[in-house]
């Protein structure tokens, strides 16, 4: 009975601790990035003759203070956020793909055409609105499962194979823009508006639903990840594939499953941004959100609320010095040193924390 | 057809292979140590400005090759304390790394640029020395590999990390050697593409040569003379592409875009069982670890 | 102040310029980059050194879509006008935004005269300056094809073929020519690769659009004795290969933006199109080849050139 | 060595060790799981360091830890783990493990340094073959001709007849008897007390970190004496022999039933055409030595691999093969020869470790699991620091007993019991075969790979040998040893 609850106080006083240290990790680290990216970002400013303190308020400024700041973080957040969900139930199973990019351009090459086409597009808001993110799902998806399949039939790097699709999926979003689905009224390469598929502005908030919707899945996530025998699949594939496959189920599977959900995931991602940011596709649609979604989930520890304060922090560092860019004689490429530096910073910071616990 | 199979094609091709089969060879010595380096491209780029602005200051494409040779180096130390000291996250450190290399050279480059006046193209080599260079060091590599202990050293520190450490070979520091010595071929690829036919450097100049030369390595699975050949193929791949263009416009031209990623995927299905994928391949060692 | 090193001015920050516009630009890769960037950045350049406007704010990597309107629309609350998006794939962006700053011009390069309200739309006629090449081009090599390259195959690349091609048939009638889409608008030398592939099918002229294919095609002319063209912007100085380039003189074109500004012109639904006619381009013969070129040619040239310049003749259009 | 400490964040591998070892002797270092013999030996090697304390090596103090240095020294250890390099040959290996220079061997120069020393020491390896596909026997042998190579003064051999059958592991033995008569220094460290006894001069016992029995000439000794310092115990509750070979349930007081497993003309990988019948309640011992089959069956029986011929029913159903949980539903107990590669997740929590083919679709509460776990930990005397502790933190007898808990739980009709007590010490080891027996006696059929006759003469009911592929017997009791290992060796290449 007593060395029980001296067992169990003792338990408690080192959980404590531990809950201190992983607190300190959790938050240090990432501040302490941040910080170290910002003072080299400083000295390369200060290099330039540019007061490094003022641009960094008004980096502040952008988000806080400014009209559009936060909406604007939210709306430029909700790609990373829902590619970056995903990729961290990839993660968690250990399987490393960099595929994410691709899906999320198959993603909303396929919902796009699918509520740009004739007959469909006449269909009113809901009915294509639900449609339309369902296609996108099941574009992702399976595009995400050529890599699976690959992987398991042939046994091939996912990172190389998905890798791969990326390039494939750039070309197949070029030809769509400039044939396949081309608006036939226009000048320049793009498809047609995708119309009542755009995704409505909340009223009030100044962003779009899917952020809602993106936000909505955190929750979501979480609770699969945690109380299911899905989310239990993906933990003992990333601990020990063999073991799985021994005693729970087929590591292959499981690998097609995060490999599906990953492309669900990203291929949700690419509709909801045509449909709640750039209304229609261009060539220019790829700006390497599948990329960055990668750090995002990394970030984020794999945790969806983790994922979610990543993508959030990483957007608004982004607002900021876009506005920051306009006020000050800044270049482009110094603000993209010292964001890149943010990731390698972390990146080393956090392994340091895991090796000195 | 008659214009594709033609020695023109297969000159072009051997341009198009020998920055890409450079940086493969490097990436196979640090993937055979059991690192995977997706910073590969960001070395390149690297390589790359470092070689024109090099070549720029000296004149002599062949000091802008030493500086590439150079720089790779230095970005593989770098890596190798991130992703070998540090054992942070093997792809995500590569990523991050390019996404700040493709910062940094711009950055760079831009501070030697003036406005309205385009930048000075470079002193440039002709492809006889770089092909004699590729061929070098892929022999060089393959004997590494094959024939010395170092190159058996380098092996098992890729497949059994821990049967390295138990021999008393130091893990960490096989890993960083290999890094560094293959992240410099990166680094003097890119100066052999700024240096050799392109005799410029713009912005993300190596277009993700660096990517390809990831893929290639698979392909080859980890062999350097396989490694040189499939450079080849995908080479000819392209320089098929860009001449089939005028002929078959039937067929649209992103579907030759995607050709030689298809061709690599397919190649990927015939070989990938019988890889020989270094088993401890971007698992950081610990010791005693279970 | 010191503090304060390296911020713009706003536009409302200084009393005495306010009479003057500030004009804006927005573009997505980079400035220099020895092409577009750089044609804009030297044309507001030009407009403030001649006091024209009081002041100018241009901004880099700014991606179509969300970064794009987000910088619009902050460019426009602090009083920017007129607002330049330098791009075609900035008309969806600035017509959202334009809505909400009906007294601000917002123009963006689509080059179709894409307008409506406050929207405006330039132009970028460069198959005019194409044209007048092709002349030179057919004259200086005497035999051989055409050969076009693009990043991608878009109309305004292919116009800049055909035009050229035109040029050229109207000194040898019988010259035929090829298009390539590289697949990328930075991956010089695959561009190069192109190049060369052209030449072995018999080109000895080319025409590029983007500047990867044009430096492409510029090294790959060097190596084969063949002709390039400079592509927006003098690149005489490059290689002895660049037998003509032309230049994009924007600030003529944003000048017109900025006139109607000052005149109070809030909504002129406009077309800016600022070709050769109105100096919105030049064609710079490399001295290198003044004096290599057929008097002959030369006579034609100059000929066209002045019936582009008086509007006695148009240069087709031929996207397709 | 003296006062050799060495911690691992709270747990105390070693307070305090004074230990030495003299050359032409062999040394048997004895201690339950988890008592710290392999971090002493890891020390001694250079492949870990001490906290404190001093080490020293022919006379020459060692101040730096490193195993170069160590192997420089004359020092050579075979670990408990196998080290060699999976896609290298043996003779690669060797030359990676003592280079002759800068350029590597071709094949032919390695394969004859392999032979030459496979001969002197008369342990015969196959030359040209990745030591990935060696049976487990050649890489033993082959780490020990690597340790031999280097020309070692000082021999550290961590359980190395555990994987050894008897004829192995005596073959072994006897290599270091003569290796000790060379004057060198050999240190052994074995669970299985018999060898202490034929092949060893003096013997040294730690318990829990701390030196129990301080290196006394093993003739002073009998194995219930050793066992008693081993666990601690007072005389009343050691048991007089070693443990393992009482069964609480004797054999012919279980009720056999009818034929339940039933492995009819199988074939798949070494096995070629193999017949097996077990009844419910019946335990039949797999005898053989390593490499004659015994990997493939146990894969067939555990449903990981498909056969490529015959058929495998239970109870007249076929044996469910890829979905490891119809293998759980199907009633299928699998003890799996590598714990940590088929069993245990070794990042995960006991309670998620349980939980393994068994969960529900929704899971509890975290909380709610790791409470449901706590009487199964102490119904199975898992010591731990609790139901959160991740399973690679538990020594080899409390992970084997984890495994247990979760695999008997809900009465197996089969259960695949692939060297049970390898590597644990005599309790863990008695309990986790009294646990398999009881189950056989509840109306499972148990096939019980082992590797000790002695073991197997034990528990089992019948005895079948596998040798190349084949089955030979069975053979019933009372044992004819001779027979046995005639069949056994039968199988030898
Ligand atoms: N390959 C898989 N990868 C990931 N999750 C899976 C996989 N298979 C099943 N699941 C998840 O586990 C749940 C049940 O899976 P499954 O049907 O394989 O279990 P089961 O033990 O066969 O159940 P039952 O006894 O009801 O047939 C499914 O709802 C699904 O969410
Ligand atoms: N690297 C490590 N990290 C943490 N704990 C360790 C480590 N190595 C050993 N230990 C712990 O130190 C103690 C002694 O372990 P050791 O491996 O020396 O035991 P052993 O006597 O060799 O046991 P066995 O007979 O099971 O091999 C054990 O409690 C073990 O869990
Ligand atoms: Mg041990
Ligand atoms: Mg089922």
């Amino acid at each position: 009975m007593t060395t029980l609850s001296v067992d169990r106080t003792v338990g408690r006083l080192v959980g404590a601790a531990r809950l201190r240290q992983r607190l300190a990790v959790t938050v240090g680290v990432p501040a302490l990035a941040v910080l170290a990216a910002l003072s080299v970002g400083a000295a390369l400013m200060a290099v330039e003759g540019v007061a490094a303190m003022s641009v960094y308020g008004e980096v502040l400024r952008g988000v806080f203070v400014l009209d559009h700041g936060l909406t604007d973080t939210a709306v430029a957040a909700t790609p990373l956020l829902l590619i970056g969900l995903g990729l961290a139930v990839a993660y968690r199973a250990k399987v490393f793909t960099i595929g994410a990019e691709g899906q999320y351009l198959v993603g909303a090459v396929a919902a796009t055409a699918w509520a740009t086409a004739a007959g469909v597009r006449d269909w009113p808001g809901a009915p294509l609105v639900v449609t339309s993110l369902l296609v996108a799902v099941l574009a992702g998806g399976a595009w995400a499962a050529v890599t699976a399949g690959l992987n398991s039939r042939f046994g091939a790097s996912v990172v190389i194979t998905s890798l791969l699709l990326n390039y494939v999926a750039t070309a197949l979003l070029a030809w769509a823009v400039r044939v396949g689905i081309r608006d036939p009224g226009s000048f320049t390469p793009q498809s047609r508006e995708i119309g009542a598929a755009a995704l409505p502005v909340l009223p009030g908030l100044d962003v779009h639903l899917g952020f809602l919707l993106a936000v909505a899945t955190v929750p979501l996530l979480g609770a699969v990840l945690a109380r299911t025998r899905f989310g239990f699949r993906v933990d003992v594939m990333g601990a020990n594939a063999e073991v799985l496959g021994a005693n729970e189920a087929r590591p292959a599977r499981v690998t097609l499953a995060v490999l599906l959900v990953c492309g669900a995931f990203a291929g949700a991602a690419g509709y909801i941004q045509v449909a709640g940011v750039s209304g229609r596709l261009t060539p220019g649609f790829a700006t390497g959100y599948g990329f960055t979604a990668i750090v995002v989930a990394l970030l984020g520890r794999l945790r969806p609320v983790g994922v979610l304060v990543a993508a959030l922090t990483l957007s608004a560092l982004t607002i900021g010095f876009d506005v920051a860019e306009r006020s000050y004689e800044i270049r482009s490429s110094t603000v993209g040193v010292i964001q890149a530096l943010v990731v390698v910073f972390f990146v080393a910071g956090d392994a340091l924390a895991r090796r000195s616990t | 057809m008659d214009t594709l199979l033609t020695f023109a094609t297969l000159a072009a091709a051997i341009r198009l292979a020998v920055p890409v089969a450079m940086a493969a060879l490097g990436e196979v010595i640090t993937e055979k140590a059991g690192v995977l380096n997706l910073g590969l491209e960001g070395t390149m780029l690297c390589g790359a400005l470092a070689g024109y602005l090099a070549t720029r200051s000296s004149g002599s494409p062949w000091l802008g090759l030493a500086a590439g040779l150079a720089v790779g180096a230095g970005c593989g130390a770098l890596l190798a304390v991130l992703m070998v000291a540090v054992r942070a996250n093997q792809i995500v450190t590569g990523l991050a790394f390019t996404l700040l290399a493709s910062s940094a050279t711009t950055y760079l480059y831009e501070r030697s640029y003036t406005l309205g006046q385009s930048p000075p193209r470079i002193e440039r080599l002709g492809m006889p020395p770089l092909v004699a260079l590729v061929i070098a060091v892929l022999a060089a590599v393959w004997f590494l590999l094959n024939r010395t202990t170092a190159g058996l050293v380098i092996t098992a520190t890729g497949e059994a990390p821990e049967a390295a450490d138990a021999l008393g070979y130091r893990v960490a520091r096989i890993r960083t050697a290999a890094t560094v010595a293959g992240s410099a071929l990166g680094g003097l690829a890119g100066a052999m593409l700024v240096c050799g036919p392109l005799g410029l450097f713009i912005q993300n100049v190596t277009a993700g040569r660096g990517w390809v030369a990831l893929a290639l390595v698979v392909f080859a699975r980890w062999r350097p003379e396989l490694c040189v050949l499939g450079a080849l193929l995908f080479g000819v791949c392209d320089a098929a592409q860009l001449r089939l263009q005028g002929t078959a416009a039937a067929v649209p031209y992103e579907a030759f875009l995607a050709l030689p990623y298809l061709v690599t995927l397919a190649a990927l299905m015939l070989r990938a069982r019988d890889s020989r994928t270094p088993q401890a391949l971007a698992v950081p060692y610990v010791r005693g670890a279970r | 102040a010191c503090g304060d090193a390296g911020k713009k001015e706003t536009a409302s920050a200084d009393a005495t310029a306010a009479a003057k516009p500030k004009l804006a630009i927005v573009y997505s890769p980079q400035f220099k980059d020895g092409s577009w960037g750089e044609a804009a950045l030297t044309g507001a350049q030009k407009l403030k050194a001649d006091g024209v406007i009081s002041d100018f704010v241009a901004q880099e990597n700014v991606p179509p879509g969300a970064d794009a309107e987000r910088a619009l629309r902050d460019l426009a609350e602090k009083g920017y006008n007129p607002i330049i998006a330098h791009s075609f794939n900035y008309g969806d962006d600035v017509k959202k935004v334009a809505k909400d700053f009906p007294k601000t011009i917002f123009a963006y390069a689509g080059g179709f005269g894409d307008v409506k309200d406050n929207v405006a739309d330039y132009s970028q006629p460069f198959w005019e300056a194409t044209y007048l090449e092709g002349i030179l081009g057919a004259g200086a090599t005497g035999s051989g094809k055409v050969a076009g390259a693009g990043g991608f195959d878009i109309p305004v690349c292919r116009a800049m073929y055909n035009a050229y091609l035109a040029g050229a048939k109207l000194v040898r009638p019988a010259t035929t020519g090829s298009f390539v889409a590289v697949g990328d608008w930075v991956d010089v030398q695959k561009a190069k690769e192109a190049a060369l592939s052209q030449a072995d099918q018999g080109a000895t002229m080319f025409v590029g659009c983007g500047q990867g294919p044009t430096f492409g095609q510029i090294e790959a002319a060097k190596e084969r004795k063949a002709v390039a063209a400079g592509y927006v912007g003098d690149m005489s100085g490059l290689a002895d290969s660049v037998l003509v380039s032309f230049t994009w003189n924007l600030d003529k074109t944003f000048g017109q933006m900025v006139a109607d500004v000052a005149a109070g012109k809030v909504n002129p639904t406009r077309y800016y199109e600022v070709g050769m006619k109105d100096g919105g381009m030049d064609v710079v013969i490399n001295p290198a080849w003044q004096s290599k070129i057929p008097a002959a040619v030369m006579t034609t040239y100059e000929q066209k050139l002045a019936d582009v310049k008086s509007g006695a003749f148009t240069v087709p259009f031929a996207g397709k | 060595m003296t006062g050799v400490a060495r911690a691992f964040g709270s747990t105390v591998a070693l307070s305090s060790v004074d230990f030495e070892v003299a050359p032409g002797e062999v040394h048997a270092l004895l201690g339950e799981n988890g008592a710290g013999k392999t971090t002493l030996v890891r020390i001694l090697a250079g492949l870990d360091r001490p906290d404190a304390g001093s080490v020293s090596v022919y006379g020459q103090p060692v101040r730096r830890f490193a195993a170069r240095d160590l192997r420089g020294a004359g020092v050579a250890m075979v670990q408990q783990h196998f080290t060699l390099v999976p896609t290298l040959t043996a003779g690669e290996n060797l030359a990676l493990a003592r280079p002759e220079g800068r350029i590597r061997p071709r094949a032919k120069a390695a394969r004859e340094r392999v032979e030459r020393l496979a001969d002197r020491y008369g342990l015969a390896i196959r030359a040209d073959v990745p030591a990935g596909q060696l049976s487990v026997g050649e890489q033993q042998r082959l780490e020990l001709i690597r340790a031999l190579d280097a020309d070692a003064r000082l021999l550290i051999l961590d359980e190395p007849t555990a994987v050894l059958v008897d004829a192995e592991a005596e073959r072994l033995l006897s290599v270091c008897r003569r290796l000790a008569e060379e004057g060198r220094a050999v240190v052994i460290i074995t669970h299985r007390l018999g060898e202490v006894f034929t092949g060893c001069d003096r013997v040294t016992v730690l318990r829990r970190g701390q030196v129990a029995l301080g290196g006394t000439p093993v003739r002073d000794h009998d194995r219930a004496g050793l066992a008693r310092l081993m666990v601690g115990a007072s005389p009343a509750d050691a048991p007089p022999a070693p443990p393992a070979t009482q069964p609480p349930i004797p054999a012919p007081t279980r009720a056999r039933s009818l034929e339940r497993l039933r492995v009819d003309g199988v074939s798949r990988g070494r096995l070629d055409g193999f017949d097996l019948a077990v009844a419910g309640g019946e335990i039949v011992g797999m005898a053989g030595v390593d490499g004659n089959g015994q990997a493939d069956l146990e894969a067939l029986l555990a449903g990981l691999a498909a056969a490529t011929a015959g058929t495998l029913t239970l109870d007249g159903e076929p044996l469910p093969v890829g979905d490891p949980r119809r293998r759980v539903r199907a009633g299928v107990a699998y003890i799996p020869s590598d714990r940590y590669r088929h069993a245990l997740a070794g990042p995960m929590s006991l309670a998620d470790n349980l939980e393994l083919g068994r969960g529900h679709r929704v899971r509890p509460a975290r909380r709610r699991r790791d409470r449901l776990l706590a009487p199964v930990l102490r119904r199975w005397d898992v010591r731990t620091a609790g139901p959160a502790a991740r399973a690679s933190t538990l020594s080899g007898g409390n992970a084997q007993k984890l495994v247990l808990a979760r695999e008997l739980a809900g009465e197996p009709r089969l259960v695949v019991a692939a060297y049970p007590t390898r590597g644990l010490d005599p309790d863990a080891a008695r309990m986790i075969s009294e646990r398999i027996v009881k189950a056989a006696a509840a109306g499972a059929a148990v096939v019980w790979f082992g590797a000790e006759l002695d073991e197997l003469f034990a528990v089992a009911d019948r005895i079948v040998v596998l040798a190349t592929g084949h089955a030979a017997g069975p053979f019933e009791p009372p044992y004819d040893r001779a027979a046995i290992g005639l069949a056994m060796a039968g199988g030898h290449r």
